[in-house]
């Protein structure tokens, strides 16, 4: 590869005091414009999907068709901010230094979490039990004995519980990994910061025990986080989409589902990255390096966005079976032909073409253009499973056919309420995030202090080289 | 933590060039028995191409039995040395280094044990097949399907063999320098002076060597993902056997691949531990840090089987439910079901869970042996009995015992495995010569306080 | 006038890149002298100048030679020889996408080792000054220039600090 | 000669399992002698086979016979996985099998959900006595290939062959004899019946309009798999389980 030693993140502070100071000084500085600003525009959004989520509220849920955009944006949310802060946990699984910076960032985004619990809740209203004899996870059969042991509402009680383990074990890692920052605002900071921190930090000191028990419990929790992440998605994309189209059968929609949510975290944190950088005043942290690592991630997952969606098109494709058949229909080729295609363009197409070329992965605005592309991709991409499967009729009726979709049906157009609840979801995530990012440093201040001890630039010969520790 | 190897360049060649310089002694016994065990498979071979596809213990409706699964093994086998190779260099993982080059000639030699063991072998008029995969008989107008996986398969393997032969040939061109400089035969050096093109070394050489590994790396990873999905299918795009028709197959076995394969990389560093005493090189740091990723993999390629699985018995369709009763409950596929699960998951993955496991030759070698006959019989499991239970037409369901010639031919492509690596070593080596030195080069250490961490430059 | 090598042969990576420093001030220029090493240091070790190379175009003029054989292989054959198997259209885009992609992949990959091989400027027919001990551990600085040259740049080696000089080798023009 | 549809409509109602159909066809089509062992190995090789299902527990016991034969698929699944076009839809409406272009690599075989593909595992051969009662208008299919019904097309072309010399049809009735497969003319039961779905005046089309009614008998194989198969099957009346749903 190309000689990278301009392309570092500078780092003008040099030692371990001068980063603490100054981060924490960025951190309790008062607040600018710029984030006022953001507030009331995502604040209003938010309002506006509150008021979006009353009107859709007023229609009942007696009709599952009309909240399909909701499932789908709730399915957005899970995709994006709540994989973000995977983009953390795997990079510190591998030791990559560069992840340092931006751990924070991305570990912060699992305060959405809760917010997407909240609007998971009418979902289960919305949600059929399983008494019209549907497939599903938990294998209910009212006509069968073997199969009917289990509560008729198995999904929404897994799911819910999944969930609610998914973001307690985001809060988890959050704190935890949070520690010794609090400590550090807990000690220098005044006012109700430093009353929230020494609640939340109390006994902190940095010893070495307690260094250690960060480590092992950031990579206990970080693993936990991805299980969890791992299987709520798998209960979610069963239950709460394949299962409502008869005859859909696709044993690798669940990991599809998932690694989607790897590429969409990524994109999200691309994007958070580069706001931290261009409007939140971290331009010496966040440097080429994490966007040219991101890129090159953003960049191979997308190649295997397209690799799971085709393994399950040309098995359903080639198969030919009816139902199947159905189902690509319903979901790719039929009514929703224009979601779909805007999800392979922007998901696949757009970051293949552009990605290859190194000059624009090593680049500020290439990824950050790209992730912006991924993130509307996968939007259409949630639009065209969840809303095509909430419509299909008879969901709920047991005297329907349940083996095959005889009837496709046609494309429902989002109404005002549907886009008010998109943007106000999306406001809303970003706005609580936004609320958050004042609770907590968004740079990671222990972690960067620690990269300056691993992270040495050397004379060797005629050049200096950057030479990277590994600790064991 | 990567102990020191503390070895001057001088060493190296004649640590690592041992093999190709020399001839070690037990070097001809092994190749003179492996050929037999060939030569006999050949035999079989011979028997079979003369009398008839009958010889074998296929039959009405198992169509598919050890050839296939054997081919779908070495396809396995071979995703091994892109794993290793092409992923850890892109990820700049410094214990790749003594491990890249056996892990792509086994690539090489396993990709045509695989064509060896199904495509041209196992079909009714081999005669025939062979102008099918090699020039195509245009003469008679007649072109091939490509609507057919069974025409995507050779478009994929022979992409892949000669990807992966370059490969191996690219990171040869400064080795082959060496011995080109060390050999004292006048044949030996003329010989490897033309294979090495005239190699000096200049920086603008080794840059290119530099690139080259990274940009062929990034090249062949997507044929890599490919090759296995193609072959996988072979069996989930039919609707005739309700057992293979799942969309789950192609991660599933490429994961599956990854598996195997990383374990037979971990058995030939144990040989090359055993065999040419490379302990210097391979040190129990390398077998740590492979031992470490066959966790991760390992545990998920049993997250995709369980999903497979789940899958298989969510759709609660009667042929789908007698496969697994077959599979799992019948005699004697119980037995075979219980040693897969045993040796490719249960046995190895705890026992890797301990550092002195990890870091001791024996057992990671006998581990990664449980993990490879696991993984036969996995391929052997989702096959055969798949077959034996087609469709929901029981009138039709089958057994299959497999013939000793079948045997003997599965046997042989072991041997011309084993054969064309130990061939390979006396002619090249088999740990890069210049990768190690490169290594020793960028090598460093960071000092905090008065711990001393390892480091490594980059660029 | 014909061209004569000489080479020195050091072992440690400072005096190498002293000696390159003499041979640029005695007027040599980077196209005379050449630095041949056992290992790949990292770039600039020795202060040598980057080598440019433009082996990135190499796979993507491969990739679409590579694309291209397959399209014309996957409908050519397809519309020569029009038979309906399965239902399945005669110009059924995924079977054709997967032997493009593999045409594609192949091409690339075909090219990138073409190109690795020209840009290295091999095969190298006339090996000029070499010397064995390069693979050894040792490092080389050769010197390629007109003959009345040899002597000077044999010093300039020699007062650097190189602990072996052998030269003779002719280089044809 | 595009244009027709050849099918078969097989009323399970009538089937006695006597097997004079897969005597019929084995001798029309040149197929060797299956032995206890071919059954016994499972290689035996029958272009159409009656399936024997046993019905009810003793003393209740019913026999249950299904002919089964090449369905010839409108969207056969055994088609496109052929890598060299051994097989493939001709235009008229026939599943046909290329003996010269087939290599044998069984994958037909393993994705026909009716299990009606046949591999020539061995060289076919046959008692001394009956080299001579070969039908010289099939070829003798040597080893490695696959095989299976053609709806016997031999009797197809040739009946063709004599009506146009005739000037007339191949579908009329004076032709329906030697049109209909071996394996229809030897039923005793009428249980086969053979012709052109497109012909709308083709006695099957009558049937196929008839029995597809709503309270028809009609049905496909694994209809489900979406084959579209050119065999349709007629369902069993069954006096005893209406009478046992009736009380």
């Amino acid at each position: 590869m190309a000689s990278g030693n301009g392309a570092h993140g500078a780092l003008a502070l040099a030692t371990p005091a001068q980063v603490n100071r100054d981060l924490l000084e960025r951190h309790q500085r008062r607040t600018g414009d710029t984030y006022w600003r953001a507030m009331a525009l995502f604040g209003a959004l938010f309002v506006l999907g509150i008021i979006g989520f009353l009107m859709r509220l007023s229609d009942g849920f007696s009709d599952k068709a009309v909240w399909g955009y909701y499932a789908a944006v709730f399915a957005f949310i899970l995709t994006t901010a709540q994989a973000a802060p995977l983009v953390a946990i795997a990079p510190r699984i591998a030791k990559g230094h560069w992840r340092r910076p931006i751990s924070r960032a991305a570990e912060l985004w699992s305060v959405v979490g809760l917010f997407n619990l909240l609007l998971f809740i009418p979902l289960l209203w919305v949600l059929p039990s399983l008494e019209d004899t549907r497939r599903t996870l938990w294998f209910f059969d009212a006509q069968d004995p073997n199969f009917s042991q289990v509560p008729i509402f198995s999904p929404h009680i897994w799911a819910t519980l999944a969930l609610v383990g998914l973001v307690v074990t985001g809060f988890m890692l959050l704190w935890v990994s949070a520690l010794p920052d609090l400590a550090a605002v807990r000690d220098s900071a005044s006012g109700w910061r430093q009353r929230w921190a020494a609640r939340l930090a109390p006994n902190w000191q940095g010893t070495s025990q307690q260094w250690n028990f960060l480590y092992h419990r950031t990579g206990i929790l970080g693993a936990f986080y991805f299980i969890m992440l791992i299987f709520v998605h798998f209960l979610i994309s069963v239950d709460f989409a394949m299962a409502l189209v008869p005859g859909w059968i696709d044993a690798l929609f669940p990991i599809t589902h998932a690694a989607n949510s790897l590429q969409a975290g990524t994109a999200t944190l691309l994007l958070t990255m580069f706001c931290l950088r261009q409007f939140g005043g971290y331009k010496d942290y966040i440097g080429l390096d994490q966007f040219w690592a991101l890129g090159k991630l953003m960049f191979a997952l997308s190649l295997l966005w397209f690799w799971f969606w085709f393994s399950s098109f040309i098995v359903l494709w080639y198969g030919k079976k009816p139902s199947e058949q159905a189902a690509l229909q319903l979901m790719m080729v039929g009514p929703y032909l224009p979601a779909f295609m805007a999800a392979f363009v922007l998901n696949f197409l757009v970051p293949l073409f552009t990605m290859i070329w190194n000059p624009l992965r090593k680049s500020i605005w290439g990824p950050t253009l790209i992730a912006t592309s991924i993130l509307i991709g996968t939007l259409f991409d949630r639009i065209r499973i969840y809303v095509p499967a909430y419509s299909v009729p008879g969901i709920g009726n047991r005297f329907v056919e349940k083996h095959e979709l005889s009837e496709v049906p046609k494309s429902i157009l989002p109404d005002m309420a549907d886009i008010f609840m998109i943007v106000g979801a999306i406001g809303g995530a970003i706005f609580i995030y936004l609320l958050a990012s004042k609770v907590l440093p968004v740079i990671n201040v222990w972690e960067q202090k620690e990269m300056l001890l691993y992270r040495v630039h050397k004379p060797f010969h005629r050049i200096e080289v950057l030479v990277l520790g590994k600790r064991d | 933590m990567q102990e020191h190897i503390q070895l001057t360049p001088k060493e190296i060649n004649q640590e690592l060039l041992s093999g190709v310089l020399g001839t070690p002694k037990w070097w001809l016994g092994l190749v003179a028995f492996l050929l037999l065990v060939f030569l006999t498979g050949a035999g079989a071979f011979g028997y079979m191409l003369n009398k008839g596809v009958g010889v074998t213990g296929l039959n009405r409706p198992i169509m598919w039995g050890f050839f296939m699964t054997n081919f779908v093994f070495w396809i396995g086998i071979s995703h091994a040395g892109i794993m290793i190779s092409a992923i850890l260099r892109l990820t700049q993982a410094e214990w790749r280094r003594p491990v890249t080059r056996a892990a792509e000639v086994l690539t090489v030699f396993s990709l045509t044990a695989a064509l060896m063991a199904a495509p041209l072998v196992h079909v009714g008029r081999p005669w025939r097949a062979a102008l099918w995969v090699f020039p195509y008989d245009f003469g008679r107008g007649v072109w091939p399907n490509i609507r057919s996986p069974f025409i995507w398969d050779p478009a994929a393997v022979m992409t892949y063999l000669t990807a992966s032969t370059l490969f191996v040939f690219v990171a040869l061109i400064p080795d082959m320098a060496v011995i080109r400089d060390r050999a004292t035969g006048k044949w030996a050096r003329q010989i490897y002076g033309y294979l090495c093109m005239g190699w000096r070394g200049t920086p603008r050489q080794w840059k290119l060597q530099t690139v080259a590994g990274i940009l062929l790396s990034a090249l062949v990873l997507p044929v890599f993902v490919s090759v296995h999905s193609i072959v996988s299918w072979d069996f989930a795009i039919n609707i005739g056997v309700d057992g293979w028709h799942s969309t789950i197959f192609a991660p599933y076995f490429i994961i599956g691949a990854i598996h195997s394969g990383v374990s037979a990389v971990t058995m030939v560093m144990a040989l090359m531990v055993w065999l040419w005493k490379w302990d210097k090189i391979l040190r129990p740091d390398h077998f740590d840090a492979i031992g470490r990723l066959l966790i991760i993999v390992a545990t998920t390629w049993f997250f995709f089987f369980i999903v497979e699985f789940f899958f298989a018995i969510y759709t609660k369709e009667a042929p789908e439910l007698a496969l697994r009763e077959l599979q799992i409950f019948t005699r004697p596929y119980v037995f075979l079901f219980l040693i897969f699960i045993i040796t490719a998951y249960f046995l190895p993955v705890p026992l890797w869970m301990f550092k002195k496991v990890r870091r001791n030759v024996k057992w990671m070698f006998w581990t990664t042996v449980s993990v490879n006959v696991g993984m036969w019989l996995e391929r052997f499991l989702i096959f055969v009995p798949s077959l034996a239970r087609k469709t929901p037409l029981e009138f039709n369901w089958g057994t299959y015992h497999p013939s000793i010639i079948e045997m003997l031919m599965v046997a042989a492509t072991f041997a011309w495995v084993a054969m064309g690596m130990l061939l390979f070593s006396k002619v090249f080596p088999l740990i890069p010569i210049f990768d190690i030195k490169e290594g020793m080069i960028v090598r460093d250490e960071v000092k905090i306080g008065r711990a001393i961490v390892p480091a490594s430059i980059r660029e | 006038m014909a061209l004569r090598s000489v080479l020195g042969l050091f072992t440690d990576e400072n005096v190498v890149a002293d000696a390159m420093d003499s041979l640029r001030a005695a007027g040599y220029t980077s196209s005379e002298y050449e630095l041949l090493t056992g290992v790949p240091y990292p770039e600039g070790t020795f202060g040598e100048e980057e080598p440019v190379h433009k082996l990135y175009r190499w796979p993507l003029v491969g990739a679409a030679c590579g694309f291209i054989v397959g399209l014309v292989l996957t409908t050519g054959t397809q519309l020569a020889y029009p038979l309906v198997t399965g239902g399945k259209p005669i110009l059924g885009i995924p079977p054709m996408a997967i032997i493009i992609y593999e045409g594609t992949m192949l091409g690339a990959i075909v090219f990138t080792v073409i190109g690795i091989i020209f840009e290295s400027r091999l095969p190298r027919l006339f090996m000029g000054a070499y010397d064995p001990r390069i693979t050894e551990g040792y490092i080389g600085v050769t010197v390629t220039a007109e003959e009345d040259r040899m002597g000077q740049a044999e010093r300039v080696l020699r007062e650097a600090g190189a602990e072996d000089i052998t030269r003779g080798w002719e280089t044809p023009r | 000669m595009a244009g027709e549809n050849w099918g078969m409509i097989v009323d399970v109602d009538k089937c006695i399992g006597c097997q004079a159909c897969v005597v019929a066809c084995q001798s029309e089509n040149n197929i060797p002698i299956n032995e206890e062992k071919h059954f016994n190995e499972r290689r035996a090789i029958e272009w159409i086979r009656v399936e024997r299902y046993w019905e009810g527990e003793f003393p209740d016991v019913k026999a249950r016979f299904i002919p089964i034969m090449c369905q010839h698929c409108g969207d056969a699944p055994c088609e496109p996985v052929c890598p060299v076009f051994a097989t493939y839809r001709n235009d008229e409406g026939l599943n046909v099998q290329i003996y010269n272009r087939c290599i044998g690599t069984r994958f037909c075989s393993n994705n026909c959900p009716y299990h009606v593909r046949f591999f020539n595992f061995w060289e076919p051969e046959w008692p001394e006595s009956l080299h001579n009662q070969l039908n010289p208008d099939v070829t003798v299919r040597s080893r490695g290939i696959m095989e299976k019904c053609t709806f016997c097309i031999q009797r197809i072309r040739r009946t063709k062959r004599t009506a146009s010399r005739a000037g007339a049809d191949a579908t009329d009735e004076e032709f329906e004899r030697s049109l209909d497969p071996a394996c229809v003319n030897a039923c005793p039961t009428e249980t086969l019946y053979f012709g052109d779905f497109n012909d709308p005046e083709s006695k099957v089309s009558a049937m196929k309009e008839k029995e597809s009614k709503r309270d028809g008998r009609a049905y496909t194989m694994l209809e489900n798999l979406g084959t579209n198969p050119g065999v349709i099957y007629l369902k069993k009346i069954d006096k005893h389980a209406e009478d046992v749903a009736h009380g």
